[in-house]
């Protein structure tokens, strides 16, 4: 790469901003192109004609698609993200609301997720195809392919109502009962544990097999050291981004998760909007999304480059 | 002052399929002295030296014994023969060291006096550079470095040298000898006689993987029948004499060439040199005087520089990518570091093929026997370039490396210490090869090398960098101005 | 007949004397968190259940979807029908003021103004606003655009409940229910507290707290774990595995949905009723009850409100019969149809149930190719699109479904049944005072619809509500939306 | 080969279901109450009252052949935009490759598919290819941090300088050099396209909520979890063996001989450590 560090995260900081505006762009689209609109929806079951134009005229949805959208840009450019169109509340209100349980899960499930992806991955890459390699993999795997909310309902069955350990759901507020986020957390791990690990072994089985590994070992670096400290570094690269996508996953909305324990977090929100056809809430947890995406991608892209730092490639 | 023996082969045999890699040797490593193992390419130095170190080939079946008693557990420091691969290319320098540091019980100090010995203190900004931006002889001296830090009983110093201008091998030497004198056990594995009668204590020769000569260097090195030394001056340097070289036309021209490297540093400085068909220039200079560097980017390998470079009168675009097949044949390179400069995967023999596929357009088979053909004739046996690069002594891969350049035809040909790492023989035919190139298909050589004898052999003229300059250098004394010029 | 009893009569096995006290925790599927309080924008039954606990309307609908007074004391009618004057019993809003004339008119007025398009407007469609009077602060005489014999149903309609005169902020509603309000967090909970001044008597419990849960499994188990005492609309699978183990009551509240499917009668192949006949002789409804509602439910005659006032429950069950269904095919030309089945999961079992009607109608040699709309919009794509789809519907008296889906005028016809004749049969039943001979009509109407009416009626859905053991008291002679279901005023915590 | 006993154990039963089931079953049957066991069904019936034994049987062609179709079709789109990327020395080339990626990013995968195949009804083929489209930005980005340093190394300035063509250089070498950490990829993205499948059956999108397909299954019947596992357990078991045996072939087919780590080429007692 030509470009010296501060230049280049410039740059992509400006790509960045590129990026927000164009999803909300993107994503009006989208919703636009879906069938009916928060009139047709909020008539439900009684779908009077006359009421749906009422409630059309109402919501002052009978405007161009074109002139809503400026509206609601010009808006944005003060910083109002513009009220919903269901309940009138603030957008601003609903993504707040709905980003502190978010974040609270989000950040839980990373804590745990990294330690434990790569600890898994180190057990595994200790020796390929060895019993415990197959051991950590097919059972990471087996889970893995449990989606959510099988694993859900069964974490649930056992540990809440069988034992009776946890709260199964955080109904009525998180902050009744903290321990209502246990399974959850647990739920978010349980697949993203597998990917990552995956990913770490695979690469440090490449760079333990590597000259330069074989060669630390020879100086006398103990074998656990030249894994960690040789080793793991050039193998991050890739999990780096993984764990970046992961990190959004958790942040854009962990849908399954949020309904089945009710957390009520971004996810639902975004479903009940996009339900609702709620154009402003989804334009507005556009906006969100693009930019939680924005500066993940470029905090793992920095961690990337400074993890696999590249030879002068002839341009 | 030899003690009891730090480490012993005994009798080791090691066999790959029907092949017998070494055939019964046995040396001692003995505190204080430094032994040496010579013998030509090929004749299983490496493959000894790593069964020191517990290291066989893939699939090898072993016997004798290697004994570690007098190491007592601690490592043994090596210094593999190709240092390029065994650089964490991930980790900056600084890390490197100091990690060893730290689990040998050293600082910050003993990292300093490391690279003091090893002839690095001088580099600046060293620690934080990563391994890829080192020239060859410092990525060696850096390897040097950690076997130093691990404050290891035995090193195995294998080609130790071969990045090394005269100079610093000179002071090189001296290091062992000092390190010696502390009561190491060195085993020096090398071509560089001249080093091996500096340093060496005891000398075993090899030859097909055989000890056939064992004893002080001047015994074992000035006995009779010494089919391994360097003839003193090849006859090929008798050169016919219709073709004056001023008549022949200028096919490479470079003037004002400047290259820098990412962290800014200027190596070049309005470099400005130029080639006739038929001519070799020998560029010398001290390790990290930027040879390399002018070479990629003559090959188009190094884009990061100003200048001019023409090719037969025509501007040669700067990077690879933009070279048509004519171009990318017409100009050719052959890495120093001949190990990473193949893939691992595929057998050296294809490697080479394919070079004539794509840039002459040759059928595979018709390449597969040229190849073979040009190879035998660099006296490497196409039996053995049918494995892939890590079934290859280093001296062979570094022939193999030369003839995937020379498949191709080429009318520039840049080679980078192609000869470090051969016995004088094997070293006198390539010489010989290129030269009959040189003259009968007026190749042009720019001829980057530390080794004297090469030089006098094969250039007609001798350029020296310095400090980031081209300085022309009497063909007489063509090392002469090194000692004046700054370190690199 | 007065609330009270009915309650009292369903309570029986139950009837230990009501103990005081304690926060009963009702789970509902909320509507996240978009959700308000004000009682007349009603939509979802978190929505009702919330209402009905703030508020009061003049009248309420029985278990047989029959007006019983609340409100309003008693109701009379003038000679022609289309003047009502209804009397209001003394009570009172949380705030202490009584509930006077004024309010019902204002309150009225808010549900029935145009720009607001209030689900409740349709039902209040009937009155004059403008010429009903209040001529003392207990009585309100209301003037109808036309004679309406069912008047009273007006006054039950879904979402027309009485709130203080001007009010408009709903953020601390006050109304005149059981429960005073405390705190609402949008999509999360509502909390109420006792109302002694209740007309009806004060609640047992001390506090009510209305949560919301959308998944179905979240509810059970939080019932299961006791994070509340109460869980609405539960799966048949969950009341089947619990309903026996002890740890929780299950009641089922029969008639709750009516589960059919939707013929357009004006256009092919359905224009022919002979092939909307040979679509009632076959299907086979025990299967869609046992598959679609994994038989939680029971059968239904191809006719809406089954247990309700004027249900002709004297007309013979059908039962499946391929070799009419196939004649009648046949005769119509219309052997080896390809029909398109339009549905969409937007509630529990309809496209189980399209699933299962194609295979019974393959039976019949009928291909039926399955169409899973968005769920979002699904209401108003079937009202005019496609020729079949499925359909359910809550409980409401037979007379507003007959009003609002089968006449001319009704603007969600999804059946497309638009018959001069049978108009006038319904707005003859309107004038009619006399009940017997009402009821005549009404039975005349529903079997000209049981011949060749557009709505095929498979089922009705038991509405499954779960409780804590030491929740006593919970009604279970109570479809969804009558009177007594989510009814908390009147259970207790043991 | 031993190595592979345990991968294609594991593999075979759900893959010779999926491409075998569909022939052994006959026409379609009435149905029972949902989530009973017994009565005739030896798997009881499911939450539409359906024997699960047939629905199982069913079940495994679509979930197989979307989700290796959607990851195949992910993989082609991305790697070759990565391994451009990560091959072209100027950045803003790389930027020009990757950036758009990003946009698409950033609207989540999840609402990316609800809001397209609300909008266009697709079938099991458009959802395929909609699930893998969704897929690009994350296999490229993996794929692009994996690759840079495989393609900044001597051996790719050597193949250039000898003439060798892009496609050989991307995939010959620098996708080879990576083959492991794109395998662990790929291994996990196909059972992670599987259940956007079926989450998305879940919100009413893409294949009907009623279809037979494993991967609905396990969702549409975890209500009967505790009436009737069977209608849960067995397409859950299939896909999970479907998941670990493919993964468990993929390493066994990578491992190098003995799961040693030759050090270049040369054995070391370390390396085994
Ligand atoms: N894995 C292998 N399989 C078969 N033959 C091998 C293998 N590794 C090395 N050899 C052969 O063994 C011989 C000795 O190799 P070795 O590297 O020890 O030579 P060397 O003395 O170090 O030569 P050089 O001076 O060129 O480094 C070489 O001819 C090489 O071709
Ligand atoms: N990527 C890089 N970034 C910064 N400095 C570099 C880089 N590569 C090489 N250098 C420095 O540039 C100088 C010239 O390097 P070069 O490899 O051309 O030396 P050389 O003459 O080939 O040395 P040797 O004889 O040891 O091979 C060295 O001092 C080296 O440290
Ligand atoms: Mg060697
Ligand atoms: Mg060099």
């Amino acid at each position: 790469m030509t470009a010296t560090p501060r230049g280049w995260v410039r740059r992509r900081l400006l790509l960045g901003a590129g990026q927000v505006a164009a999803v909300p762009v993107l994503v009006f689209v989208l919703t636009e192109a879906l069938p009916g609109d928060a009139a047709v929806v909020a008539a439900g079951d009684d779908p009077d004609p006359a009421r749906i134009a009422a409630l059309r005229a109402a919501l002052r949805l009978d405007r161009p698609a074109v002139e809503r959208f400026a509206d609601w840009a010009g808006e944005l450019t003060h910083g109002e993200l513009g009220r919903s169109l269901v309940g009138g509340r603030p957008v601003a209100d609903h993504l707040t609301e709905a980003l502190a349980p978010t974040l609270l899960l989000a950040a839980l499930t990373l804590t745990l997720l990294v330690p434990a992806a790569v600890g898994l991955g180190l057990l595994a890459a200790r020796r390929e195809g060895g019993a415990l390699d197959r051991a950590v993999s097919t059972v990471t795997l087996a889970v893995y392919a449990v989606p959510e909310f099988a694993l859900g309902v069964l974490l649930t069955a056992v540990f809440a109502l069988r034992l009776g350990w946890l709260p199964p759901t955080a109904v009525g507020g998180i902050g009744r009962q903290p321990a209502a986020l246990v399974l959850p957390v647990v739920v978010l791990l349980a697949r993203p544990v597998c990917s990552t690990a995956r990913l770490v072994r695979a690469g440090l089985l490449d760079a333990m097999a590597a000259p330069y590994a074989v060669h630390a070992l020879r100086c006398g670096v103990p074998p656990n050291r030249v894994r960690l400290g040789h080793a793991l570094p050039n193998a991050l690269a890739p999990v780096v981004q993984h764990l970046a996508r992961t990190a959004e996953w958790l942040l854009c909305g962990v849908i399954v998760a949020e309904a089945l324990f009710v957390v009520p977090g971004l996810g639902t929100v975004l479903l009940d909007a996009v339900a609702a056809r709620d154009v402003p809430v989804v334009q507005g947890l556009a906006v969100l999304f693009g930019t939680v995406t924005v500066l993940l991608n470029l905090a793992a892209d920095l961690a990337a480059r400074r993890l696999a730092p590249r030879t002068e490639v002839a341009v | 002052m030899s003690g009891p023996e730090l480490a012993a082969v005994d009798g080791l045999r090691v066999r790959v399929g029907a092949r017998v890699l070494v055939d019964g040797v046995s040396l001692r490593v003995l505190p204080g002295r430094v032994t040496a193992l010579v013998g030509p390419s090929g004749s299983g130095k490496t493959t000894t030296a790593l069964a020191l170190l517990g290291a066989y080939p893939e699939g090898a079946r072993v016997s004798g014994t290697v004994s570690l008693a007098g190491a007592g557990g601690a490592p043994i420091g090596h210094v593999p023969q190709h240092p390029g691969t065994v650089l964490n290319p991930a980790r900056r320098v600084g890390v490197l060291l100091r990690d060893l540091a730290r689990v040998h019980g050293g600082g910050p100090e003993a990292v300093r006096r490391a690279l003091r010995d090893a002839e690095l203190s001088e580099v600046d900004g060293l620690l934080r550079r990563y391994p890829h931006q080192l020239s060859g002889g410092q990525q060696q001296r850096l390897v040097l470095a950690q076997a130093l830090l691990t404050g290891a009983r035995v090193i195995v110093a294998d080609e130790p040298t071969t990045g090394q201008d005269p100079a610093t091998a000179h002071r090189l030497a001296a290091l062992f000898r000092r390190l010696a004198a502390r009561g190491t056990g060195l085993l020096l594995l090398s071509h560089d006689l001249a080093l091996v009668r500096e340093s060496a204590d005891e000398v075993v020769l090899l030859a097909d993987g055989r000890a056939v000569r064992t004893g002080p260097p001047d015994e074992v090195l000035c006995a009779p029948a010494r089919p391994e030394l360097p003839p003193v001056r090849p006859a090929l340097r008798v050169r016919p004499v219709m073709v004056p070289t001023q008549a022949a036309p200028v096919r490479l021209d470079v003037t004002g060439l400047t290259a820098r490297h990412p962290g800014g540093a200027v190596v070049l400085r309005e470099v400005g040199l130029s080639l006739r068909a038929g001519e070799c220039l020998a560029l010398t200079g001290r390790t990290g005087s930027g040879k390399t560097t002018l070479g990629r980017c003559l090959a188009g390998l190094h884009p990061r520089h100003e200048g001019t470079v023409l090719l037969d009168g025509e501007p040669l675009p700067r990077s690879v990518r933009r070279r048509g097949r004519q171009r990318l044949a017409a100009v050719q390179y052959v890495f120093q570091d001949a190990r990473s400069a193949f893939a691992d995967h595929r057998p050296v023999l294809d490697q080479v093929a394919r070079a004539a596929v794509r840039l002459r357009g040759r059928t595979p088979p018709a390449a597969a026997a040229e190849a073979a053909a040009l190879l035998a004739e660099l006296g490497l046996d196409p039996a053995k370039a049918a494995r892939p690069p890590g079934g290859l002594s280093g001296g062979e891969l570094q022939r193999a490396a030369l003839a995937r350049s020379l498949i191709v035809g080429p009318a520039v040909l840049v080679c980078d210490e192609i000869t470090a790492g051969l016995d004088a023989d094997t070293r006198a035919s390539i010489l010989a090869h290129l030269a009959d190139r040189r003259d009968r298909a007026g190749l042009a050589l720019l001829f980057v090398s530390h080794d004297p004898a090469a030089v006098d052999a094969l250039a007609d003229r001798v350029a020296t960098l310095a400090d980031g300059r081209l300085h022309p250098a009497s063909a007489a004394h063509p090392f002469g101005r090194q000692g004046a010029a700054p370190p690199g | 007949s007065a609330p009270g009893g009915t309650a009292a009569a369903d309570r029986a096995p139950a009837a230990a004397t009501p103990r005081r006290g304690g926060r009963l925790r009702a789970l509902f599927a909320g509507g996240g968190a978009d959700e308000t309080l004000d009682p007349h924008r009603v939509n979802l039954f978190a929505d009702a259940a919330r209402a009905k606990a703030l508020h009061d309307k003049l009248a309420d609908w029985g278990p047989d979807l029959a007006a019983v007074p609340r409100l309003a004391t008693g109701w009379e009618p003038g000679p022609g029908l289309d003047v009502w004057t209804v009397r209001l019993r003394e009570a009172a809003f949380h705030d202490g003021r009584p509930v006077t004339a004024a309010d019902v008119l204002y309150s009225y007025r808010r549900i029935a103004d145009p720009k607001r398009a209030f689900r409740a407007r349709a039902s209040l469609e009937p009155i004059d606003l403008a010429a009903s009077r209040a001529p003392d602060p207990r009585t309100v005489e209301f003037r109808l655009n036309r004679p309406c014999a069912e008047f009273p149903n007006i006054l039950a309609a879904f979402g027309a409940y009485i709130v203080p005169e001007g009010t408009e902020d709903f953020r601390a509603p006050v109304g005149s229910g059981p429960f005073s309000f405390v705190s609402f967090e949008p999509g999360r909970a509502l909390l109420l507290r006792r109302f002694d001044g209740y007309w009806d008597g004060a609640p047992h419990v001390d506090e009510l707290e209305i949560l919301a849960a959308a998944e179905e499994s979240a509810r059970a188990n939080a019932l299961l774990a006791g994070q509340a005492e109460y869980a609405h609309e539960l799966a048949p699978a969950t009341a089947r595995a619990h309903a026996s183990g002890g740890r929780i009551g299950i009641v089922r509240l029969r008639n709750s949905a009516m589960q059919g499917f939707v013929m357009k009668t004006d256009r092919p192949p359905f224009d022919d009723p002979r092939v909307r006949q040979a679509f009632f002789h076959l299907v086979d409804r025990q299967e869609l009850v046992d598959g679609a509602l994994s038989g939680a439910g029971e059968i239904g005659n191809d006719l809406f409100g089954k247990g309700s006032q004027y249900y002709p429950a004297g007309l013979p069950q059908r039962t499946r019969d391929l070799d009419r269904a196939r004649a009648l095919l046949r005769e119509a030309g219309a052997e080896g149809l390809r029909i398109t089945l339009d549905t969409s999961p937007v509630a529990a079992g309809l496209v189980e149930a399209a699933g299962i009607l194609k295979d019974q109608a393959a039976r019949a040699g009928l291909t039926i190719e399955v169409r899973v709309g968005s769920k979002d919009t699904y209401w108003k794509d079937i009202l005019d699109g496609g020729v079949l789809a499925s359909f359910r519907s809550g409980a409401m008296p037979i007379e507003s479904h007959i009003s609002q889906r089968l006449l001319s005028t009704s603007t969600t016809n999804a059946t497309h049944w638009r018959r001069p004749d049978f108009d006038d049969l319904y707005t003859q039943a309107q004038s009619t005072a006399d009940p017997v001979a009402r009821t005549a009509l009404y039975e005349r109407m529903q079997r000209r619809l049981f011949e060749e009416g557009g709505l095929l009626v498979w089922g009705f859905a038991d509405w499954i509500v779960g409780h804590a053991p030491r929740l006593r008291g919970v009604a279970a002679d109570a479809p969804a939306n009558t009177l007594d279901w989510a009814r908390f005023d009147k259970v207790w915590l043991a | 080969m031993r190595r592979y006993a345990l991968g294609l154990a594991l593999v075979a039963v759900p893959l010779l279901l999926a491409l075998g089931g569909p022939l052994l079953v006959g026409g379609p049957e009435p149905r029972g109450v949902s989530f009973t066991a017994g009565g005739g069904h030896w798997l009881g019936t499911d939450f539409a009252g359906r024997d699960v034994l047939r629905q199982v049987l069913l079940g495994g062609r679509p979930v197989v052949l979307v989700a290796v179709a959607a990851t195949v079709l992910g993989y082609a789109l991305a790697l070759p935009l990565a391994l451009a990327a990560a091959l072209t020395g100027r950045s803003w080339v790389e930027e020009l490759l990757l950036r758009p990626l990003d946009v698409l990013i950033a609207v989540p995968a999840l609402l990316l598919v609800l809001l397209v195949a609300t909008a266009v009804e697709p079938g099991p083929a458009g959802l395929a290819v909609l699930v893998g489209v969704a897929a690009v930005p994350d296999i490229a980005r993996v794929a692009h941090a994996a690759a840079v340093a495989a393609a900044s190394r001597p051996v790719v300035e050597a193949l250039r300088l000898h003439g060798e063509s892009w496609w050989r250089i991307a995939f010959g070498q620098v996708a080879r050099t990576i083959r492991r950490t794109l395998a662990a990829d790929a291994g996990t993205r196909l059972v992670g396209a599987l259940y956007l499948v079926a989450t998305a059956a879940f919100l009413g999108v893409g294949v009907g909520p009623d279809t037979a397909d494993w991967a609905v299954m396990v969702d549409r019947n975890r209500a009967g979890l505790f009436l009737q596992p069977w209608a849960v357990v067995v397409p859950a078991l299939l896909v999970a063996g479907l998941s670990t045996g493919t993964n468990l072939l993929f390493d066994a087919a990578l491992a190098r001989p003995g799961g040693r780590a030759p050090g270049a080429g040369r054995r070391t007692p370390g390396a085994a450590a």
